[in-house]
């Protein structure tokens, strides 16, 4: 593994711009726990003052830091995507190696139901639980149901890779030196498995924020959490572009759209790189 | 058409079909900052004459494959020429199609050089008929009407026994066997000078093997086209080779007509291939070769061989041997017929 | 290793071997059209039950709540309330046994009944809906397929042409457009457009003052109002087919029948049509289709965002309304469109792909 | 307690493919018979062309795969009552596979003893104990001419594939099972080290472990087996003693067969290969529609 992101820093140009945001924004988020101001309070700085050496960022016209709103809306939107990652990456990997390993009907099944779970849109799903649960909806809630809906896609991959481990003869070769199907699943599979699990874990963070962003956007998350979404959301309340406060919105948009292009440049060259035929290319190897 | 008159003999005035010299290939990796260099092709030189088979016979890792894919100009990186020339009949001047002109490529291609490839499932596009992908390889260089062309068609599949109802069908409708015959047909339909046939019938089964290479040896000898023909399998080359060159770890290590290689093979690796293949009907036990064919991106000193060689002598680990001809037509790079080198 | 249906051209000297392959494929073919309809009912089970476990797991009373978000914009009249409860009541299934619920919601959505809304009450919500859908449709039909048809292009140019400047230009930006949420990219156009260079109409599906008919005068200001909604749509969906099929066409031009091809001199152009767009249609189809669920979620913002009279508006000003009804229509109907979409493009790929027919 | 080792008494296998609609039913082992003998260990060979299925023979010897009609005994045990993963455990000992690429043989991304030492801990660890299993490992490893030293700590693209593919025979030899498959064990191997792993089966014969060696080779099968079985479109053409079989075939197919061996002779060479098209017209590829 550190061999191949030694591969990757060298040989792709993207890699390194995505790892140089991605760190960026980490570093800006990391910040949040010295914050001088208790995140979720108002009015606590002068309102409206534009970027300045003593507000880098500005304030909000909620009287609110830009710079530590920003570091602290990152932490929290950023361990969103986190959480909605890790816990659809269990369910795909769950689903996606069983599927491709067991064949016949279960993987009928689970695939039909994969499939469904695929093209159903899910923003309508978010709003009527929105719509119902009202200022009970906590993020956590959130994410939960978002990790439901975000395994399917990458739940089919990694099965298309399963299957391919499955029909190799080392397969045979483990089971007939005596180990069970979990053994099996675990210790022979998986580890070909992570590097898609990295790339679509980059994708779906991607996704599961952009659909935060624009939720809290619209007013449908928790929006007295701080997040990007709800930073702009708020910024709209205030009618910030109209009313000249233009750092309200920038930078949070600014910060999202770096940590956007950063984690998916990591996920495309993590892409390349499982691709064998590419990374013949780019690598080499014997003939 | 060009290719009918067919010398008999092949003499010295007529230049040959193909001709390659001194011909290196590398393949040039830099990993973890390490770089490396697998001499793939390692100063090979040989001629393929007017109207005959010439088969190249090696294992995996001989280098075959990289050779035939320079003659094709099929070059990629991190595949590279690194000397040599190739010259044909039919393109003389230029060292090699990786170095003519596209426009003389374009001339050249199909029309006097065509393929023979193994895999005939990935070779044809899985979304194209046949028809269309004769009309696409083929039609360009023939000319004339497409009624015309699908007369020719007709007339070049009855004379290979093939069903016209093959050109309605996609490859994946087509068994192993019929997709082979097909791609052979594809191959022959232009009349070209020179056909290149990589493992041809490695994936096929035993009775349709034979009959695709009778198909491709009847073809042959009708148009009097050259065909380089490779395969690791000694027995394709004892059926439909005239003359045989013997690969190993990059090298040509003997080369000499094919009834002359199974009557007196030289090269101690040319003796164990023949000898170590059991036969129907011969008891007699037979042994390996011991050892492993040899890294090369590391290949040893000397002659390659001689980790392995029985009869490997002090000379034999210090400098590679030199091709001598031995016999009229023979040529063999062994110390032990060489008589300068020692022995 | 065991091959079906593959058929030995050689045998093929009597008519009747023929006609049994015919039949097969259009059996073939019938298989997989009725594979495709089972999983078309099975989106529609499984979305509709997430709705229905989605609106029966709230713990607070959807009914007083809906009503008392309805009442807190004005003054109703206190009959209408009255009418409005009962109506709610029974469109929830309250008061009855979880089994006869349940019962109760299938019904109605199978005739596509959601009662009255209340935001626009009486109108009922199938109207409002039947109103706002040809919007939406037409939105998301026309900016998809130009999305797709020119990212698939332009990826594909890209994939083959690896050494173009302008196309790895091309795929710098597509790369940067790609992940941006749709909502911010909608609402850049709309500073820049609206106003920073105030030339397209911002909001709204047509003029107000124009009548909806087929005039030239209406439809000129449809197509008008259209191109920022539709513009933000196909910029990010052009920006994901192009690195896509640019990865896709990169990988087909190392196949074998591409590189045989190009060895036998089959011309360039033949080569890109036919041997590598060609084959890069087919897995481009089934990610059209699976990724329209997505491709809505992106209208229901843009469309939000420029005030767009479809679907998506539709929703977010029923939430803001607390009309349950029309969340619950509107919710139940995307998934209805959205499969039915993903069906009708799922039917297209035999066309692509003659192997479907067999296997 | 019978004699036998193993039982293939009528056995079927039908894979059926497609939707409720369009049920394609393909034959691919159609009513094979034959047995192992228990005293009398040998090397059996099954010789079919592809599409012959003897890959799936082998799958469902290997239980992986049921029969769909008739019966497979192995010593004593109906494959068909196999349920539990004891059971399971217990068959895997008796039977062991060698499968046909060695480069794929072995996870690429683990160590090569990693499979040696599972295979010697999962079947014999209660018959031996753990400091012996270095020795038994290294045994098995010198039975096929290598040594534990050249093999640990080794990653399988550090070997070639002759080297694999031993280290792949002494594995299942570590399980001391009693009968060996080898689904063409040597098809992937470079020519000059083939017959060095051809001659291994007798050694291992030798030891006691019958093998079902399965090729479409049918020289290599002259040389090394006992006892030989002609499988076409799923059915037993021909079978007896390798040496009368191939030598002088009954069947017309297994006459095609032999005619159809290329042998590096040129006695017969270049005469048998038609040279005028009259003879190339399709012959016998099976016919695979089903």
């Amino acid at each position: 593994m550190a061999g191949a992101i030694r591969d990757l820093f060298r040989d792709h140009a993207e890699f390194r711009i995505g790892a140089v945001l991605v760190a960026f924004v980490l570093l800006l988020s990391a910040l949040a726990s010295f914050s001088p101001y208790p995140p979720e309070s108002v009015y606590v700085v002068p309102p409206d003052v534009p970027p300045s050496l003593a507000y880098w960022f500005g304030t909000t016209s909620r009287g609110q830091d830009v710079f530590w709103e920003l570091s602290v809306a990152l932490r929290n939107t950023l361990l969103f995507g986190a959480v909605v990652a890790m816990i659809s990456r269990v369910i795909a990997l769950v689903i996606g190696l069983l599927s491709g390993y067991k064949g016949g009907w279960v993987d009928r099944a689970l695939m039909s139901v994969n499939d469904t779970f695929i093209v159903i849109p899910l923003l309508p799903l978010l709003v009527l639980f929105y719509f119902v649960m009202r200022d009970r909806m906590s993020w956590l809630a959130l994410a939960l149901i978002m990790a439901c809906f975000g395994w399917a896609y990458d739940a089919r991959l990694i099965r298309s890779v399963a299957m391919s481990l499955k029909a190799r003869e080392f397969t045979q070769t483990s089971l007939f030196s005596g180990m069970s199907t979990r053994e099996i699943l675990v210790q022979e599979h998986l580890p070909h498995v992570m590097p898609v699990v990295f790339s679509t874990a980059m994708n779906n963070m991607v996704w599961s924020i952009g659909l935060e962003v624009t939720l809290a956007v619209l007013g449908f998350t928790d929006v007295n959490r701080p997040t990007i979404g709800g930073m702009i959301y708020w910024a709209n309340q205030h009618a910030a572009m109209v009313a000249g406060v233009w750092w309200w919105i920038a930078f949070p948009i600014a910060a999202v759209t770096m940590m956007f292009i950063g984690l998916f440049l990591l996920a495309v060259t993590a892409n390349a790189y499982i691709d064998p035929r590419s990374r013949f290319r780019t690598i080499g190897g014997a003939f | 058409m060009h290719a009918q008159a067919v010398p008999d003999v092949p003499s010295e005035a007529v230049p040959p079909m193909l001709s390659v010299r001194d011909l290196r290939t590398y393949y040039r990796a830099n990993r973890l900052g390490i770089k490396r260099e697998v001499k793939a092709v390692d100063g090979i030189s040989l001629t393929v004459r007017r109207g005959e088979i010439y088969g190249l016979a090696g294992e995996s890792g001989s280098g075959k494959s990289t050779l035939l894919n320079c003659v094709a100009g099929a070059i990629r990186p991190p595949m590279e020429i690194v000397g040599g020339d190739i010259d044909f009949a039919f393109l003389s001047g230029y060292g090699g199609l990786h170095r003519a002109p596209p426009a003389e490529v374009a001339r050249v291609r199909w029309r006097h050089l065509s393929y023979i490839m193994q895999g005939s499932m990935n070779v044809l596009n899985p979304l194209r008929r046949l028809r269309s992908v004769f009309v696409d390889f083929a039609y360009p260089h023939v000319g004339g009407t497409r009624q015309q062309f699908e007369r020719q068609l007709h007339a070049h599949l009855a004379r290979l026994n093939l069903d016209r109802s093959v050109l309605s069908a996609y490859p994946h409708e087509l068994s192993g066997g019929m997709r082979q015959r097909a791609t052979v047909a594809l191959a022959t339909v232009c009349r070209p000078d020179l056909i290149i046939a990589d493992e041809p019938t490695t994936a096929l089964d035993v009775l349709v093997q034979k009959e695709v290479l009778g198909m491709i040896r009847g073809i042959q000898r009708e148009m009097g086209s050259s065909v380089l023909l490779v395969t690791h399998d000694m027995g394709v080359h004892a059926h439909v080779s005239d003359r045989l060159g013997i690969m190993y770890a990059g090298h040509l290590v003997e080369e000499a007509g094919t009834a002359e290689i199974f009557r007196n093979p030289l090269h101690p690796y040319t003796k164990h291939l023949i000898s170590s293949l059991p036969r129907i009907g011969d008891d007699a036990p037979r042994c390996g070769l011991g050892g492993a064919p040899p890294n090369l991106a590391d290949p040893p000193l000397g002659c390659r061989f001689h980790p392995r060689c029985p009869l490997a002598m002090k000379v034999c680990s210090g400098e590679a041997p030199a091709m001598l001809e031995t016999a009229p037509g023979h040529r063999v790079a062994c110390f032990a017929y060489n008589q300068s080198g020692g022995a | 290793m065991l091959r079906i249906a593959s058929y030995e051209a050689a045998d093929c000297g009597d008519p009747g071997s023929f006609l049994r392959h015919g039949g097969a494929l259009m059996s073939g073919y019938f298989a997989f059209l009725l594979r495709r309809l089972g999983q078309f009912g099975l989106v529609l089970f499984i979305g509709i039950n997430v709705a229905y476990v989605i609106t029966h797991a709230s713990p607070i009373d959807p009914v007083e709540q809906s009503i008392s978000a309805v009442t807190s914009f004005g003054n109703t009249a206190p009959d209408a309330v009255e009418q409005m409860r009962s109506a709610l009541r029974e469109l929830y299934g309250l008061g009855a046994t979880p089994l006869d619920q349940y019962r109760l919601f299938w019904s109605r959505i199978l005739r596509a009944d959601f009662g009255p809304s209340l935001s626009a009450f009486p109108t009922p919500v199938s109207t409002l809906i039947g109103r706002a859908l040809p919007w939406t449709a037409g939105l998301l039909a026309v900016s998809t397929i130009i999305a797709w048809g020119l990212g698939n292009l332009l990826g594909g140019l890209a994939g083959y042409y690896q050494k173009s400047r302008t196309l790895r230009l091309m795929g710098v930006v597509a790369i940067g457009l790609h992940p941006i949420p749709y909502y911010i990219l909608a609402l850049l156009l709309l500073i820049v457009f609206g106003y920073l260079w105030p030339v397209l109409p911002i909001a709204g599906g047509s003029a107000m003052n124009l009548p909806q008919s087929l005039t030239m005068e209406f439809v000129a200001s449809v197509l008008q109002h259209a191109i920022l909604p539709a513009l933000s749509l196909i910029l990010i969906g052009v920006g994901s087919w192009f690195i896509g099929m640019r990865s896709l066409v990169s990988n087909i031009v190392t196949e074998d029948y591409v590189v045989y091809a190009e060895l036998a001199g089959v011309r360039p152009w033949r080569i890109l049509s036919s041997y590598v767009m060609r084959n890069a249609m087919a897995p481009q189809l089934t990610g059209l289709a699976m990724s329209l669920g997505g491709i809505f979620n992106g209208a229901v913002i843009t469309e939000k965002v420029f005030g767009y009279p479809g679907l998506g508006s539709l929703l977010v000003d029923a939430v803001y309304a607390g009309d349950y009804g029309l969340v619950l229509g509107v919710t139940t109907i995307s998934i209805v469109a959205v499969s039915a979409g993903v069906l009708a493009i799922d039917l297209l790929y035999p066309l692509l792909d003659p192997r479907v027919k067999v296997n | 307690m019978s004699d036998l080792l193993l039982d293939v008494c009528h056995v079927s296998k039908i894979f059926s493919r497609g939707g409720l609609l369009s049920r394609q039913r393909i034959t691919a082992v159609d009513d094979v018979s034959f047995q192992i003998d228990k005293r009398r260990p040998e090397i059996l060979a099954v010789i079919g062309e592809s599409g012959s299925g003897k890959t799936t023979l082998c799958r469902m010897i290997l239980n992986l795969e049921l029969p769909t009609t008739g019966r497979l005994v192995f010593d004593g045990v109906d494959l068909a009552t196999i349920r539990t993963a004891a059971d399971r455990m217990m068959l895997r000992q008796g039977v062991q596979p060698i499968f046909q690429n060695p480069f794929d043989s072995f996870n690429p991304m683990k160590r090569l003893e990693r499979y040696l030492f599972l295979t010697q801990r999962r079947f014999l660890a209660a018959t031996q104990q753990p400091a012996s299993s270095k020795a038994a490992i290294d045994d098995a490893l010198h039975q096929v001419g290598l040594s534990l030293k050249e093999v640990s700590h080794r990653y399988p693209h550090e070997l070639s594939g002759g080297q694999l593919q031993r280290v792949a025979i002494a594995r299942a030899l570590l399980a001391r099972p009693k009968l060996i498959v080898a689904d063409e064990p040597v098809s992937m191997v470079d020519a000059s080290l083939r017959l060095s792993i051809v001659n291994l089966f007798r050694t291992v014969r030798d030891l006691g472990i019958s093998i079902i060696y399965v090729t479409h080779d049918l020289a290599t099968a002259y040389y090394i087996s006992d006892r030989i079985l002609v499988i076409r479109n799923g059915s037993i053409v021909e079978s007896g003693d390798a040496k009368a079989v191939l030598k002088y075939p009954q069947h017309p197919y297994c006459r095609q067969l032999r005619d159809a061996v290329l042998l590096p002779d040129l006695a017969n060479a270049a005469a048998d290969v038609p040279i005028s098209m009259t003879g190339v017209k399709g012959t016998g590829e099976p016919d695979r529609r089903p």
